[in-house]
């Protein structure tokens, strides 16, 4: 064993790369969330997502074009989650599980011409003499868009959630959607304008497995990814900030555990392959245990809100 | 202007009309997407909805079927539904029916080959064990530090997954399988074997816990204040405090029950239709039931009508999917509309469709 | 003077009920309107439909002159009209800037915000910190933030919807500086209530509505309160009367009592004692957030006491939960009556089972007798007159004092040894208020120990026979009512405590 | 009812995977080409082993089946099952070991062609490391690694192996990680045991790296950085076995077959020097000949115990059950 041949250069840079799609799919998450609403078929719409962009991708040969058809289709899928949760009140929880279940299902039929095919390459930003500085220029600078706009999404969410007057409002309806409604505010309005963007989100954070990171389509590819962006939001107590540190923490432990594997540390194999978990779950222990009480949730987080006239 | 009104009480007719209404339009909207395909809708509707249950050639197979594939569904769902009832919030199930298994199996093979009428309680025990503590840990985590408890048991889901694939190459792997990973099979060792009970029923073990599982729930929800409170504490938690209930102790209660069941279902199914650990153990059933938790209204009888309505689009749909050369994936497209029309409709129930003004009383 | 608002036949219907029922009446420009009615006589709806948040089935409104139908609430502001609910319409996680931002609609930069509610604030003397979190202020405090936010639209009408039934006769006053402030700058103000001394005293005139009609109209100072509670409820009400009896002996005693507080801005108990006797009616006074929840928990046994110890007729109960102590007879209704006292969504049989499942043998072996329950349910709402269709309807169908009575009448009908409850009439119209008042009395002149923790000094003047008074988690030594003066208890409210005071 | 042969194939994953069951499905329908309407196929895709596996089976039985192939190690004791109540129907079970009257077993010396593929590997690195993503530590992955190994560390005595077990057989975004993770600490040659084309992608990203194609070809990263493939070519045995229902003349019967009768082949080897490219196809052939076994001797394990002595070869039941390293590996077999 020789840990010296893992470099924390490539090691961050890669786990940078490896966290993005949970990155992204926790933002629109987050911002579902702090509607009040909690929407179960991130997994559902990652995979759409990760389709749609693939196939927009290939037949225009634009990874760009692919990643707005991305989103456009993760949108879409979580419209239909909202018709059903904010006009017919269907609970919220099932529906998403049900979310998930069909986009599993209409992804793989909309792929099923897609398999075994390589999308169009979406290249790193050539950032001139910047990507050659030492350490910094790969981990800072070595990277494609779509890093750079997780991490602008990031500042953007919280930018959004925490100084703006619309997103103030979106976390009032979160906080209580009837005294929202009493002072006039569009409760069913505000959340499908949040569950859309939380499916955008997700379809992007799909689109970035299916063109950048694998790069391939293949039926079931993002294999529980969305189900760990739900946890991270859990993890991060809904703060922008903390997404962040939650996916880079989650993506940085499966990256670190694979590369000990390859170093060949003595550590057994199933022990480095839960660990991702078992860290994550450490890690919000301690911190609950640290901030007790503070009970961070939407207060009408999952609730069905009806304006009776 | 179209917009819903409550309805001072729930009503009984939509309650049964609701779910038919809902199966009748997810067969227009499937019809038209297997048409799409290219296929004969009507065949493909038939395929799954009738022939499983009414079909010469298959049924006598295909209808005990569906209690084998409900069974666990119904013994999940039903734990999970008290917790939701409390607002405990266990998305966990899958591990702990993982454990659960793995629990049963282990204590069954620790003494193999024994034979002895005993080793098959054992393993229930064993089991029903495993899934209790394995959902003890969000639990204890929630009262002791306020830790989350749907991320916890949501890892803790895919730890149970890696046990899993470790055991079955590992401890629990056959020495007389050639290496090949797996345990024995415990189907086809009489002490540890969980039959079909009466020949051609599809009834196991796990189908006869199933259905006390449903029985108890229902009474412990509507006939015991342990059920009132779990009810109380889900819809008004201050209430909840005030009539006395220790809200610590209702998360170990409806995260221990939960898991217990869970853990019952997994060792039924290694022990009876799975037969053996495989890396591949688990198919998903505890992430199935809480949709047939929440597709039964979270009331037991409504689960045992849910689960077997999933099980129905699974087995009809395996049917349809290699009798007529549909896509498995079009086959869960196909089940998730199903879903979504289901829950849509569900709204009927509760309020009414007013188009237009009001009329003044 | 031109009328700012008129209603003209102004109709609202629910399934099953007619809320308001041609309702027209008109409000002067710069006065103080009174509207009133018995729990549920349709005061609530006619006031949202003014602010746009529900739509009249029929009927018009003008508002200065020109029509006014509003859409939303958002329409209504930017005509004028400002708005205080009945149930808070706050964000507890955010800060009182924050809250005051989401019902604006045009509102400035938050710096410069927060220095208008400085401002606005210290100008009518309800001096608030825009970034304090809404969920760690008294009621009062939280009124303020509700009232600030429309003080800074400068409205033309500001309707409140009760807006005293939580705060303190300090906080009262304090508000009533502020309308009077307002009228006298020319704000015309609806304003709804159940204290008519209040009515009186603030209303130039007063609509009366009966069952979403208006049955009268007139001028509150002109009439008594009596009079015009008649006017409201159609017919005679009696002032609460008791059989005078001698304590018996303790039934309850509390020693040296303390309680942590939950979270960082609730209220400690320190060192509370206080020994109850059988058949006295002990009144709690004080100011909102001194310890009121705290003391009914602990009382309760929803809280442990973290020292000290809790005595019910000679047992120690101080470790007993709250089902054990029921056992025992010790009985209490908390001030919330949705969502703490009763479950919001159950039916009233539930809700019956809820906590007399102890004393009535309502549940054997913990398997419920849902007939025994049904029966129960019935009882209370027969002996306690709950209007409401029967025990299958759900608790948040009922109006406020209707539920006030049968949470009442749950405990009283499980003969109680002792009974404490908190605020037992806040929101109840006045028929109501005086039959749970009677209810009590008659309780203990039945033998039982009741304590009435409140923050209404007439209703504590009018039934206890001691008083004591909570201060920051400090209770008083209990005194005689009788004899008593206002000034002694301003004194004992504000904390100096003893016989000495 | 008709004279048509019904022939069943259950699949583990889906037929869109772009490997293993892609490649079942393709013999199947070669199968579909050959006999024309004389047969009749219908499958079922992502069929969970165990119970559903079961059910599947024999439903395909009542529709009428004449031949199952149960295509995943997992479908074996659902395969024996279904077997005992249907004895009319003829099963055939992919890399088992449990047969009966009606139930055959067949499997693919995959470890010939990783022999082939282990030795241009040894040739193309420079930095001699080569990195391994394997998926569980069973006997068919051992055997793939110590074969791979043998044959490069012939061609190069100072080839290195570092291997990340994913313990999965197909999870893109892993498997992307696990190859970064190894080119990252020096690998240049990838060798995967697991079905995605994740690892071809980042080896592609990263430049100067080879990869395999491993199940089916893999033909859209030709040239470079896919220099080759094994695939699994099942059409020859399908078609032979359908015809042997056809003729009366199907046996249950063992079959582990290789490059030699084709089920195994070498995808086109491009991007390398002409002679490693000659190298590896002699190797192919002397294996398809039957001239050389990719395990013979010297060899020890990996604690240094003699193995196989000087010329001998390796035998079926000790290949079927491997359970350990060959010496020079590094590292544990997971457990
Ligand atoms: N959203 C609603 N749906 C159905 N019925 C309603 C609704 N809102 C009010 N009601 C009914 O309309 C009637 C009038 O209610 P309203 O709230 O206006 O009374 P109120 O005079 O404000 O009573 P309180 O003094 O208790 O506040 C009641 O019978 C009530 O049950
Ligand atoms: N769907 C309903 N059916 C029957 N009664 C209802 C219903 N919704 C509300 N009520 C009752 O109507 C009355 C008014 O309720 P609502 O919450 O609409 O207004 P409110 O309590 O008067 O609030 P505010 O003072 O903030 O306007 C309450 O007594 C409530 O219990
Ligand atoms: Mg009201
Ligand atoms: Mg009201």
């Amino acid at each position: 064993m020789d840990l010296s041949v893992i470099s924390p250069t490539l090691l961050v840079a890669s786990l940078m790369v490896a966290s993005t799609p949970l990155l992204l799919a926790a933002l629109g998450e987050l911002v579902v969330e702090k509607a009040g609403v909690l929407n179960l078929g991130v997994e559902g719409m990652m995979i759409v997502g990760a389709i749609g962009g693939f196939a927009i991708a290939v037949e225009t040969g634009s990874p760009v074009a692919g990643f707005v058809a991305a989103a456009v289709a993760g949108a879409a899928l979580a419209s239909v989650f909202g018709v059903l949760t904010q006009f017919l009140l269907a609970n919220q929880v099932a529906t998403g599980l049900a979310t998930t279940l069909f986009g599993l299902g209409i992804s793989s039929l909309m792929g099923q011409s897609y398999s075994g095919i390589r999308p169009p390459a979406t290249p790193r930003l050539d950032l001139g003499p910047l990507g050659d500085l030492p350490f910094v220029g790969r981990v800072v600078f070595g990277h494609d868009w779509v890093v750079y706009f997780s991490l602008l999404l990031t500042f953007a969410v919280w930018w959004f959630l925490n100084r703006s007057r619309a997103g103030l409002t979106l976390r009032a309806v979160g906080e209580n959607h009837a005294a929202a409604h009493a002072l006039g505010i569009k409760v069913v309005a505000i959340r499908m304008a949040a569950i859309a963007f939380g499916g955008a989100c997700a379809g992007l954070g799909g689109a970035y497995l299916s063109l950048v990171r694998v790069p391939q389509w293949t039926e079931g590819m993002t294999s529980g990814a969305g189900w760990i962006a739900l946890a991270i939001v859990v993890f991060a107590s809904w703060r922008a900030g903390r997404v962040l540190l939650g996916a880079y923490l989650f993506g940085g432990v499966t990256v670190l555990q694979l590369n000990l594997q390859a170093a060949g540390v003595a550590l057994p194999v199933e022990y480095l392959s839960m660990s991702p978990y078992l860290i994550t779950i450490a890690v919000l222990v301690l911190m609950s245990a640290r901030r007790r009480g503070a009970a961070a949730a939407p207060a009408s987080l999952g609730q069905s809100f009806h304006a009776s006239q | 202007m179209i917009a819903l009104e409550r309805r001072a009480a729930p009503s009984r007719a939509w309650l049964w009309g609701a779910p038919l209404l809902a199966v009748a339009l997810t067969m227009i909207a499937g019809g038209l997407m297997f048409a799409a395909l290219g296929k004969d809708p009507v065949a493909a509707i038939r395929t799954i909805f009738w022939d499983p249950l009414f079909d010469p050639q298959f049924a006598a197979y295909s209808r005990p079927q569906l209690l084998v594939k409900a069974g666990p569904l119904v013994l999940i769902a039903t734990g999970l539904a008290l917790g939701f009832r409390a607002g405990v919030w266990n998305i966990g199930a899958e591990g702990q029916y993982i454990v659960g298994a793995l629990c049963g199996a282990g204590a069954g093979l620790a003494l193999y080959p024994m034979e002895a009428w005993f080793i098959f309680p054992l393993m229930v025990l064993a089991g029903a064990l495993g899934g209790w503590a394995w959902a003890m840990i969000p639990a204890i985590l929630k009262t002791r530090f306020n830790t989350n408890e749907i991320l916890v048991s949501l890892l803790l889901v895919y730890v149970a997954e890696s046990l899993l694939a470790s055991a079955a190459v590992g401890v629990l792997r056959n020495p007389e399988g050639g290496g090949f990973p797996g345990s024995r099979n415990l189907s086809q060792w009489a002490s540890s074997a969980n039959p079909e009970l009466i020949a051609g029923t599809g009834a196991h073990w796990g189908v006869v816990a199933a259905l006390i599982a449903v029985i108890l729930a229902y009474v412990v929800l509507n006939r015991h204040l342990t059920g009132f409170h779990i009810k109380l504490a889900g819809q008004a938690p201050r209430a909840a405090r005030f009539a006395g209930v220790n809200p610590a102790r209702l998360v170990l209660f409806c995260f221990g029950t939960a898991g217990l069941l869970a853990g019952l279902a997994g060792v039924f199914e290694v022990t009876g239709p799975a037969g053996q650990i495989g890396i591949d153990f688990n198919v998903g059933y505890g992430f199935t039931a809480i949709i047939v938790a929440f597709l039964g209204r979270l009331d037991p009888l409504g689960i045992l009508l849910a689960g077997l309505l999933m099980a129905l689009t699974y087995i009809g749909g395996e049917l349809a999917s290699f009798m007529l050369g549909i896509p498995v994936a079009a086959i869960q497209a196909f089940q998730g509309m199903l879903l979504f029309f289901l829950l849509a409709v569900d709204v009927l129930t509760n309020f009414r469709i007013r188009v237009g003004r009001r009329d003044i009383a | 003077m031109a009328d700012i608002l008129t209603l003209d036949g102004l109709t609202k219907a629910y399934p099953g009920v007619v809320a308001n029922d041609a309702v027209s009446f008109g409000i002067a420009e710069g006065s103080t309107h009174a509207l009133l009615g018995e729990n549920g006589a349709g005061k609530s709806t006619l006031v949202k439909m003014i602010y746009g948040l529900v739509r009249p089935d029929a009927g018009t409104m003008r508002l200065a002159g020109a029509p006014h139908a509003p859409h939303s609430p958002k329409e209504a502001r930017a005509a004028g009209v400002g708005m205080v609910f009945q149930h808070f319409s706050l964000f507890d996680a955010l800060d009182v800037a924050e809250n005051i931002t989401l019902g604006m609609d045009t509102p400035p930069p938050r710096s410069e915000l927060a220095q208008r509610i400085r401002e606005v604030s210290r100008a009518y003397g309800l001096p608030l910190e825009p970034a304090r979190i809404v969920g760690t202020l008294s009621a009062g405090e939280r009124q303020r933030v509700e009232i600030v936010r429309c003080l800074l639209q400068s409205p033309r009408l500001l309707i409140m919807d009760e807006p005293t039934s939580v705060l303190t006769p300090q906080e009262v006053r304090l508000l009533f500086d502020t309308l009077e402030k307002l009228s006298d700058e020319g704000t015309a103000i609806l304003y709804i209530s159940h204290k008519l001394e209040e009515i009186r005293a603030l209303c130039d005139h007063a609509t009366i509505l009966r069952g979403g009609r208006v049955v009268a109209t007139c001028t509150p100072a002109d009439h008594s309160a009596a009079e015009l509670a008649e006017m409201m409820v159609g017919a005679r009400l009696t002032a609460p009367a008791r059989i005078a009896r001698d304590p018996g002996d303790a039934v309850l005693t509390l020693d040296g009592v303390a309680l942590p507080a939950t979270h960082a801005f609730g209220t400690a108990l320190h060192d509370v004692s206080l020994t109850l006797r059988a058949g006295e009616v002990m009144g709690i006074g004080g100011v909102a957030g001194n310890g009121q929840d705290e003391l009914l928990a602990v009382i309760a046994g929803e809280r442990r006491a973290a020292a000290g110890r809790v005595t019910l007729a000679g047992r120690d109960i101080t470790r007993d939960g709250p089902d054990a102590r029921r056992r025992a007879g010790l009985l209490t209704a908390p001030e919330e009556r949705l969502g703490h006292a009763a479950a919001p969504a159950m039916s009233l049989t539930e809700n019956a089972l809820l906590t007399a499942h102890e004393r009535k043998g309502l549940a054997r072996h913990g398997f419920i007798r849902w007939r025994a329950t049904r029966d129960f349910a019935r009882a209370v709402i027969a002996a306690f007159d709950v209007r409401t269709p029967g025990p299958g309807q759900a608790a948040q169908a009922l109006s406020g004092g209707n539920l006030q009575k049968f949470v009442i009448g749950r405990e009283i009908l499980q003969a109680p040894v002792v009974l404490a409850v908190n605020q037992p009439t806040w929101g109840v119209d006045a028929s109501a208020a005086a039959a749970i008042r009677q209810a009590l009395l008659d309780l203990a002149s039945d033998g039982a120990g009741v304590i009435v923790i409140s923050q209404d000094l007439d209703e504590l003047t009018e039934v206890s026979d001691t008083f004591a008074a909570l201060n920051a988690g400090r209770l008083s030594a209990p005194r005689p009512m009788r004899g008593l003066t206002m000034e002694e208890i301003g004194l004992m409210l504000g904390g100096v405590r003893g016989e000495a005071a | 009812q008709d004279d048509k042969v019904k022939v069943g194939f259950v699949y583990v994953g889906p037929i869109g995977d772009g490997g293993y069951t892609y490649e079942h499905d393709q013999a199947r329908l070669k199968v579909e080409e050959h006999f024309g309407d004389k047969v009749e196929t219908v499958y079922q895709e992502s069929v969970p082993e165990g119970a559903d596996a079961e059910r599947v089976m024999t439903q395909m039985a009542l529709s009428g089946a004449d031949l199952i192939f149960a295509t995943s190690f997992g479908f074996m004791d659902p395969t024996i099952n279904t077997a005992k109540k249907f004895p009319d129907v003829k099963f055939e079970h992919a890399t088992g070991y449990k047969r009966a009257d009606n139930v055959g077993t067949y499997s693919a010396r995959f470890y010939e062609g990783r022999a082939v593929l282990g030795h241009i590997a040894g040739k193309m690195t420079e930095t001699n490391k080569i990195g391994y993503i394997a998926s569980y530590p069973i006997p068919e992955v051992i055997r793939g690694i110590n074969a791979s190994y043998i044959a490069a560390k012939k061609a190069n005595p100072d080839v290195e192996f570092n291997i990340v077990w994913a313990f999965t057989w197909f999870d893109p975004a892993k498997e992307a990680d696990a190859a970064k993770a190894l080119i990252e600490q020096g690998a240049d040659v990838i060798l995967q045991h697991t079905d995605s084309t994740a690892p071809h992608a980042a080896a592609a990203e990263a430049g100067n790296v080879i990869a395999f194609g491993q199940a089916s070809d893999m033909a859209e990263y030709k040239p470079s950085p896919r220099v080759s493939s094994i695939i699994d070519n099942w059409a020859p045995y399908y078609i032979d076995r359908v015809q042997a229902v056809m003729d009366g003349t199907w046996e249950s019967d063992d079959t582990w077959d290789g490059i030699g009768p084709g089920m195994v082949e070498i995808g086109e080897i491009t991007a390398v020097p002409d002679d490693v490219k000659a190298e590896a196809l002699e190797i192919r052939d002397r294996i398809a000949a039957g001239e050389y076994h990719p395990f013979t001797g010297p060899l020890n394990r990996q604690d240094g115990s003699e193995w196989l002595k000087e010329g001998e070869t390796a035998d079926d039941a000790t290949l079927l059950g491997m359970d350990f390293y060959v010496e020079g590996l590094t590292g544990d077999i997971p457990n």
